[in-house]
């Protein structure tokens, strides 16, 4: 049963977990047994997963939780696919933090182990949940192991700070979700998906617990303007949490959205859609831009996370319009479009966060100004890192592409949609999506290219050594997963439409096209990756050959030449800073920004430039400053003098009398 | 597959890596006599290259394999680029592998590997120019995506081969929503292929250089490769704005001996064009870097509004 | 039951807020100790007569325990406190006098205006006397608010307690024995405890003033 | 003999003889002893119960039903734990000379006497008896939080004895009416104020006394449970006193003083036939919730900021019981039993923080974990669990509350979000740094008590997990007593 197999497998992980408590200080048994062991468990629950897809939905209930809502789980193709993505990609990360761990990194490595494996084991319940109780209960547990395995280093305040608003956010998403269930269940008291599924809700409940979703996994999923926490907390964790945060758990939020918008509510309403289209689009503009801009390269990483959420929303606010007006076929599409990007990112997020925890290794530098030139000292991060650059650029034919080829082509249906309003709005969402995707090709550059090419901007970069070969495996792992996403597309639209066809009613056409992706029709689209790769591969081989056969291999090596400069340094290389420049300018608008400018005739000029989201000066500072005065208001109401303390009591008794005797 | 399909495939791809220095030569023959100097020969291009492949290959001390494998994988990419842009005929069996977006993806892809290449080697102008490549790029990008889309809207296809097929085949009908999007097409074409006023093709003058600023430290083969894959860049975007906006005379399936006509229907259409384009160069002047996105911008912004129209107007 | 003794019990009651009221404009600690005393004896003759017109033996030895508690023991406890921490100036109240009758003679309204449903459906000896226990209570509650110094403070406490015991005592008849008792005792270990505090309290701030204790608060 | 006499008597026979020995050094464990006596005899008295029913003991002066009995096994649990957690924490005062062997003294038989009158307040029948030890509780913890002799903790002290002492006054007054009222039933004999006698016949209660009783009892009792506005008594107490009194204030005193409130609710809701009783309830739970949250956000004292989180809770449970029905009740009763468990696991905690850093001020307690990270989790887990994050009780109760609002108090959700957000948002803010970080604070010679931190919170952790039948038996019995 694939059910057993998946609560099996999470079983396994809570047992490696309390197992690393066990063995809280012995480093090589945790690092060198039970991560590999909790990669096994995490394969084992993916192929759980995929034998669910091809089975009918199984529940089960345990004896836990509240007497009257016992913990009931159900595992769908829906739950499957997103643990599919779960535990393919924990499997690749798992492997690699067994080589990542060191000594002395602030919690003992068996507490992280039982943090990372408790969290692996949330996730994987949060998914499986079958009612409210049980969902809110492992949606908690999820952010609060990854709080703590956020806050491993502890000693540093500013990762104190974003483990803080991290969890805070989640809190208070949580708090939306709850509310959320709270209009679901309709005054019947039977928080069970089934009878949350069975309730016919009025348009307004129904966009309320709608608005409420939205809030509650927007918050997890880094929605704009709820997204502040996830530049901070992302890469303030360890690289391998890193890599399941913005992986896999941002994915539980886009998991939520879908269960909520397309299952147990049935027939979402049109605005619902454009709202979600509208602030998908405005995350993604912003996260990429903002990605654009950052010389911290895991805080590039954190921002092109929100990107590609902004997308996967994007993709879903498509969906659920189509699904308003009845269009079946094309919401499928949008939401297939949604649902590879969620799998595709999962892929190539974690191997690019986990390539930058080998470069933070080699290097101990986390800011791009300091790097440069490791693919000389550490070619095999740096030519599967190169893998995950590619496919997070969305280029073909890599995983990234495909997802962003579906999104573009459910666009192009979107003119069929009986309302000319949002007709006229498509073109302009497609060439935000555009503009996004070509964003992110730009930012793709800045991040390889200033780590990994180029001269070392700092000398010690030279002892940098390259990953060890756990390190290695777990990379190469993700970097196959990418790789995989990215040449069968129609092999792994056989997985989506399992999910796709129960939520929307419709599924892609995959039939007759082995090579090909066909949503539709072959005159309508049509994409082939490996047919692509093989016309690729064989132009740049014949050219190669031609040109080695024809020609003449002599070669020598010489410095590069200086354009007459006579001391040319690598710290003349364009700068992370410098690559930023054209966007601050461009998208000025979107940054509050602080500049630092030398005066002429400065003797020790000094040039500095701070971006920061203006979000917070807008939005979180003024409210954090409204509740500061109001604390401080009821603060008065405590002085301290026991008469008027007295007075409180009487003037309380009088009122109480009052109404009593009314 | 079929074996006029396959032929009509190979064809192409010979006739455009054959054709492309030429289209190049005949630009710069154009420019010259439009500013009054004595023009090269059209061979030129053959010449540099043929000469370029000969000479010893001079690596920059540090780079590293990533930097001598990207003038092959810009090549081929620009080549399968133009294998599957139907300029002869749209019987092609590489055609469902890549329609409109992937053409873009494959384009982005090209660029990317070589704004890498130049960053490798870690000069102050190999950064630059990758810097200012990839903004041109990703202003481009989505402008070139929009002038696709405005064609797809009209066809409901984002296939190369039928949108061409129906266009080649409507009534002669004036269609507003094309002709933004051509304006926006030639914008972007400048800006892809370093044409003034974006680029100067011509100069090495550090400070403006974009394209040649990446192919600074490249010698020998690699840089005979780029500047080939520069050709056949222009050549692609050439023939894909004549298949979107001039597709008549290109042959399609029923018929493979209209081949035979489209050929010098292509010539012709090709003399024209690079004609017109030297025409374009010289008639206005290079931009400041900082001014380039707002060309690029107007040219979005002109194929969006394309879409609009086409939505608006129904055509 | 007799008309007069039910008018007697109503007189006492009349006594006992005429004292709140004497206990809530008085400036002196030692007569508002004598003021306590007299509620406190008014308290144990009303109680008494109760007993005999409702003819509830329990009531007179309530009424002793009254007499010896709050006649006797709890003043004589207040002036040795006095004595000895040497407290007998004039009070300072936070609010001024006038303002304080005023707003009494509002509550003793509000009181009446209270107990008035439940007067009217009383069967008990003396209609008013709920209304007029109610008004000795909140008095004594403001005049807690308005003294700044400890002792007038314990003193408004203790008559509130005088105010409770006469609502158990004419509104209901007494409360069960066992309860009275503890009552009883709450009320003297609480006034021992209190006596010593007072004295703790003089020892660190050198002063029974209670503006020393506002300390603890927010800021 | 009913075991109920043990449960009462043990108690008070330990106060008596800690009264005369518990200077010297053995009345620490003989307090744990005591404790633990009183512990074995109500889990004896709790199996009576379960296996015979609800009974009643010497005549119908003493009633144990599911209601109490819960908060009985309750109140001697945390009474023994505590009593565990006190004999190193007193060590220490004792070794810093905050403590003095005769205060010792008076504290350990305060201790034992507060155990007993809280134990004679839940199981006694008689509502003026109820009255008479909640005032003996308010007496033995004025002597308790006055302990240390401070200028802070005499002031504590003081605004504690004279803010509650007026407050159970006008609970005496509630009693009064309240016999009043029953006097016309059932004649003014001794079963006028049994609260059994009163459930029988609470329908023909008359209303317009009622009304008036349980304002004023809701005001008398609602001091001691530290509703706002009658709280400003709570932070004071809580802080000044020693820990130990903060975790039994927090843990048993305001369960005890809400236990008064519902017994009073159940002849209101009765005799009223209106929603005066749940309207007041609710408005002053949600009053406190609002106000407790605003609170929290400048604090600088841990001891005071947790007082303020209890404030937050009653006002909480409070609510809940306001709204009444059988979910609404069973929450409210889960969550005082959780938030009992948790918050005396958090005194503890912050006990042993406060000693090692030397400072009750937040800002002096910095990176507990690095020197002792079983305290140091203690006091993490301890607060996110009080914040209401799964897999904890809280959660669970909460969970119960907020949909129940939901469904039946829409209006009351925006103001409940708010407040747990800005509860969360402080709390945490505080907790986190004086865990995680540097460490500012030093090792001591004696080892901190643990077991009681972790049982607690361990309990705490199952009760959001698995609630065992019997347990569910026995709330849903209590929420089914305690109406809609």
């Amino acid at each position: 049963m694939p059910l057993d197999c998946i609560l099996s497998a999470v079983a396994a992980w809570l047992l490696i977990g309390i197992a690393g408590v066990a063995a809280l200080r012995r480093l090589t048994l945790v690092a060198h047994l039970l991560f590999p062991l909790g990669g096994l468990a995490a394969l084992l629950l993916a192929a759980g997963a995929a034998w669910a897809l091809t089975q009918p939905p199984q529940t089960v209930v345990l004896p836990l939780g509240l007497p009257t809502l016992p913990f009931h789980f159900r595992l769908d193709s829906l739950s499957a696919f997103f643990l599919l993505v779960l535990g393919a990609t924990a499997a690749g990360v798992s492997v690699f933090a067994a080589g990542y761990f060191r000594r002395g990194e602030g919690t003992p490595p068996g507490l992280l182990c039982l943090e990372y494996h408790l969290f692996l084991a949330s996730m994987a319940l949060v998914l499986l949940a079958d009612d409210a109780y049980a969902f809110m209960v492992m949606w908690e547990t999820m952010a609060l192991s990854s709080f703590f395995l956020v806050i491993a280093n502890h000693r540093l305040g500013e990762i104190r700070r974003a483990g803080y608003l991290y969890l805070l956010m989640a809190h208070l998403g949580a708090i939306a979700i709850l509310l959320c269930f709270g209009v679901l269940q309709a005054n019947t008291g039977n928080y069970t998906f089934d009878n949350l599924r069975a309730q016919q809700l009025g348009p307004f409940a129904a966009s309320l617990a709608f608005l409420l979703a939205v809030v509650g996994f927007g918050a997890k999923g880094g929605l704009l303007p709820l997204h502040v926490w996830l530049p901070e907390a992302h890469p303030a964790a360890p690289s391998p949490v890193s890599a399941l945060l913005s992986g896999v758990m941002l994915k539980t939020a886009v998991y939520g959205l879908v269960r909520v918008t397309f299952d147990l509510l049935h027939t979402p309403l049109w605005w619902w859609g454009a709202l979600l289209l509208a602030l998908g689009l405005a995350s993604a503009l912003m996260g990429v831009v903002f990605a654009a801009v950052q010389v911290d390269m895991k805080r590039l990483l954190a921002y092109s996370s929100m990107e590609n959420l902004g997308l996967i929303f994007a993709g879903l606010g498509l969906a659920a319009l189509f699904a308003a007006y009845d269009m079946r076929p094309m919401a499928a599409l949008a939401l297939t479009a949604a649902l590879y990007h969620a799998a595709s990112h999962a892929t190539f997020k974690s191997l690019l966060f986990v390539a930058t925890g080998a470069v933070l290794h080699a290097t101990h530098e986390r800011s791009l100004g300091k790097l440069g030139g490791l693919i000389r000292f550490m070619p095999w991060v740096a030519w599967i890192t190169l893998l995950g650059t590619l496919a997070s650029a969305g280029l073909p034919p890599l995983g990234g592409f495909v997802s962003e080829w579906l999104l573009l082509q459910s666009f192009l249906f979107a003119p069929g949609l009986p309302n000319g309003f949002l007709n006229m709005l498509v073109p302009v969402v497609a060439a935000l999506i555009a503009l996004v995707a070509a964003l992110a090709g730009y930012t793709m550059v800045k991040f390889f290219g200033v780590i990994f090419l180029g001269q070392p901007r700092e000398e010690k970069l030279a002892q940098a050594r390259d990953a060890g070969w756990w390190e290695r495996a777990g990379m190469l792992w993700l970097g196959g997963l990418c790789l995989l996403l990215g040449l069968f597309p129609a092999q792994v639209l056989l997985i989506t439409n399992a999910v796709t066809r129960p939520l929307v009613g419709a599924a892609l056409n995959t039939a007759g096209h082995d090579w090909l992706l066909v949503p539709v029709s072959l005159e309508r689209a049509s994409y082939g990756p490996v047919l692509f790769l093989l016309g690729a591969a064989a132009c740049v081989a014949a050219t190669f050959l031609l040109v080695r056969w024809r020609y003449h291999g002599r070669l020598s090596r010489v410095p590069p030449w200086d354009c007459g400069h006579p001391d040319l340094t690598a710290r003349m290389q364009d700068t992370a800073e410098g690559f930023g420049q054209p966007i601050r300018q461009i998208f000025e608008p979107f940054f509050r920004m602080e500049r630092e400018l030398p005066s002429a005739f400065d003797a020790a000029p000094r040039y500095r430039v701070s971006v920061s989201d203006p979000l917070w000066h807008f939005l979180y500072l003024p409210l954090a400053r409204a509740v500061e005065a109001l604390a401080r208001l009821v603060g008065r109401l405590q002085q301290g003098r026991i008469a008027v303390y007295l007075l409180y009591s009487f003037l309380t008794l009088i009122a109480v009398l009052l109404v009593v005797r009314r | 597959m079929n074996a006029p399909g396959l032929f009509s495939q190979l064809l192409e791809v010979l006739i455009a890596l054959a054709l492309a220095p030429l289209l190049t030569g005949w630009v710069n023959q154009c420019r010259a006599w439009l500013l009054n100097k004595s023009a090269p020969p059209l061979t030129q291009p053959y010449r540099k290259l043929h000469k370029l492949f000969h000479k010893e290959l001079v690596l920059a001390e540090h780079a590293s394999s990533l930097y001598r494998a990207v003038p092959y994988l810009v090549f081929g990419c620009m080549a399968l680029a133009c294998a599957i842009i139907p300029t002869l005929s749209t019987d092609l069996p590489l055609s469902p592998a890549a329609d409109a977006v992937a053409l873009v993806g494959l384009f982005a892809l090209a660029r990317v590997f070589q704004s890498l290449a130049a960053m490798d080697v870690g000069t102050a102008f190999g950064t630059l120019g990758a810097r200012r490549e990839m903004l041109i790029g990703f202003l481009a990008e989505p402008a070139l995506l929009m002038v696709l889309f405005s064609a797809s809207l009209l066809s409901r296809s984002t296939s190369l081969t039928t949108l061409v097929d129906l266009f080649a085949h409507r009534e002669l009908a004036i269609y507003p929503s094309l002709a933004f999007a051509g304006v926006a097409f030639t914008l972007v074409s400048l800006a892809e292929n370093a044409r003034i006023p974006v680029d100067n093709p011509a100069t090495h003058l550090e400070l403006t250089m974009v394209h040649e600023a990446l192919l600074l430290e490249y010698s020998g083969r690699h840089l005979a490769l780029l500047e080939w894959a520069a050709s056949l860049k222009l050549f692609a975007y050439s023939c894909a704005g004549l298949a979107l906006f001039f597709p008549w005379g290109i042959a399609d399936a029923r018929t493979p001996q209209a081949m035979l006509l489209a050929l010098p229907l292509l010539a012709a259409k090709l003399t024209l064009g690079g004609a017109l384009l030297a025409l374009l160069e010289t008639a206005s002047a290079k931009m400041r870097i900082f001014r380039v996105p707002e060309f690029l911008g107007s040219a979005f912004l002109l194929a969006v509004i394309g879409m609009l129209v086409n939505i608006l107007l129904g055509v | 039951m007799s008309a007069f003794l039910s008018q007697f019990i109503n007189l006492l009651a009349a006594i006992l807020l005429l004292l709140a009221f004497a206990m809530l404009s008085q400036r002196r600690i030692l007569s508002l100790i004598h003021l306590f005393t007299l509620q406190g004896a008014t308290l144990a003759v009303s109680t008494a007569v109760v007993g005999y017109a409702t003819a509830q033996p329990h009531l007179y030895f309530s009424a002793v325990l009254t007499l010896l508690l709050k006649v006797i023991l709890i003043p004589l406890l207040l002036h040795r406190v006095i004595d000895r921490l040497n407290v007998r100036w004039d009070l300072e109240t936070l609010i001024n006098i006038p303002t304080t009758q005023l707003a009494g003679i509002v509550l003793v309204m509000f009181a009446f205006y209270l107990a008035q449903p439940i007067a009217q459906i009383s069967a008990t000896i003396a209609r008013g006397t709920l209304g007029i226990a109610l008004a000795s209570v909140l008095l004594s509650f403001m005049m807690m608010i308005t003294r700044s110094k400890a002792v007038p403070q314990v003193i408004g406490f203790l008559a509130m307690e005088n105010g409770l015991f006469f609502a158990a005592t004419a509104a209901t008849y007494g409360m069960p024995m066992v309860v009275e008792l503890g009552i009883a005792l709450d009320v003297l270990v609480g006034i021992l405890i209190l006596g010593v505090f007072l004295f703790h309290i003089r020892e660190q701030f050198d002063s029974l003033d209670i503006r020393h204790l506002e300390k603890l608060k927010e800021d | 003999m009913h075991p109920l006499l043990f449960v009462l008597g043990i108690p008070l026979l330990g106060s008596l003889l800690l009264a005369f020995t518990g200077h010297r050094p053995v009345a620490r464990a003989v307090n744990v002893a005591v404790s633990f006596a009183t512990l074995l005899a109500a889990g004896t008295l709790t199996a009576d119960v379960v296996a015979r029913g609800p009974t009643f003991a010497w005549g119908r002066e003493f009633f144990i039903d599911p209601l109490n009995v819960f908060l009985v096994t309750l109140t001697a649990f945390v009474g023994f734990t505590t009593a565990v957690f006190s004999r190193p924490y007193m060590q220490v005062e004792l070794a810093h000379g905050k403590m003095t062997a005769p205060r010792l003294r008076l504290y350990h038989s305060m201790y034992q006497l507060f155990l007993g009158t809280m134990l004679f307040a839940l199981t006694t029948n008689n509502l003026g008896i109820l009255w008479v030890a909640m005032e003996a509780a308010t007496l033995a913890t004025v002597l308790l939080v006055s302990v240390y002799r401070t200028a802070a903790s005499l002031e504590a002290a003081w605004k504690y004895f004279i803010l509650c002492g007026v407050g159970i006054a006008q609970a005496l007054f509630g009693t009064v009416l309240l016999y009043m009222a029953a006097g016309k039933l059932l004649g003014s004999s001794g079963g006028a104020l049994l609260w059994t006698n009163l459930e029988a016949v609470k329908g023909s209660l008359d209303p317009d006394i009622m009304a008036l009783a349980f304002a004023f009892l809701f005001i008398g009792y609602g001091t001691k449970v530290g509703l706002a506005p009658l709280h400003n008594w709570l932070p004071d107490a809580h802080a000044e006193g020693p820990t130990p009194v903060s975790a039994v204030l927090s843990g048993l005193l305001l369960n005890v003083a809400l236990y008064g409130i519902l017994r009073c609710k159940v002849l209101a809701d009765g005799a009223l036939h209106n929603h005066l009783a749940s309207g007041l309830m609710m408005g002053f739970g949600l009053l406190s919730v609002v106000t407790a949250a605003f609170f929290l956000w400048r604090q600088k004292d841990v001891k005071r900021l947790f007082a303020y989180s209890s404030i937050e809770h009653m006002g909480l449970i409070t609510f809940a019981f306001g709204m009444g029905g059988p979910i609404a009740n069973f929450a409210g009763l889960l969550h005082m039993t959780v938030h009992s468990l948790v918050k005396s696991a958090i005194f503890f905690a912050v006990g042993h923080a406060a000693q090692k850093a030397g400072t009750q001020a937040m800002d002096g307690i910095r990176g507990l974990i690095t020197v002792s990270p079983t305290v140091g989790w203690g006091l993490m887990l301890g607060s996110l669990a009080i914040l209401g994050l799964p897999p904890f009780g809280v959660f669970a109760s909460e969970f119960l509350i907020l949909t129940t609002a939901m469904r039946e108090q829409a209006w009351a959700t925006p103001f409940l979000l708010l407040a747990l957000g800005v509860a969360f948002a402080a709390i945490f803010a505080r907790v986190q740094p004086m865990v995680f970080g540097e460490t500012s604070v030093r090792r001591l010679p004696h080892p901190p008590a643990l077991l009681p931190v972790f049982a607690h919170l361990g309990l705490g952790l199952m009760l959001g997990l698995y609630i065992p039948p019997y347990l569910n038996a026995w709330y849903a019995q209590a929420a089914r007593l305690l109406g809609g």
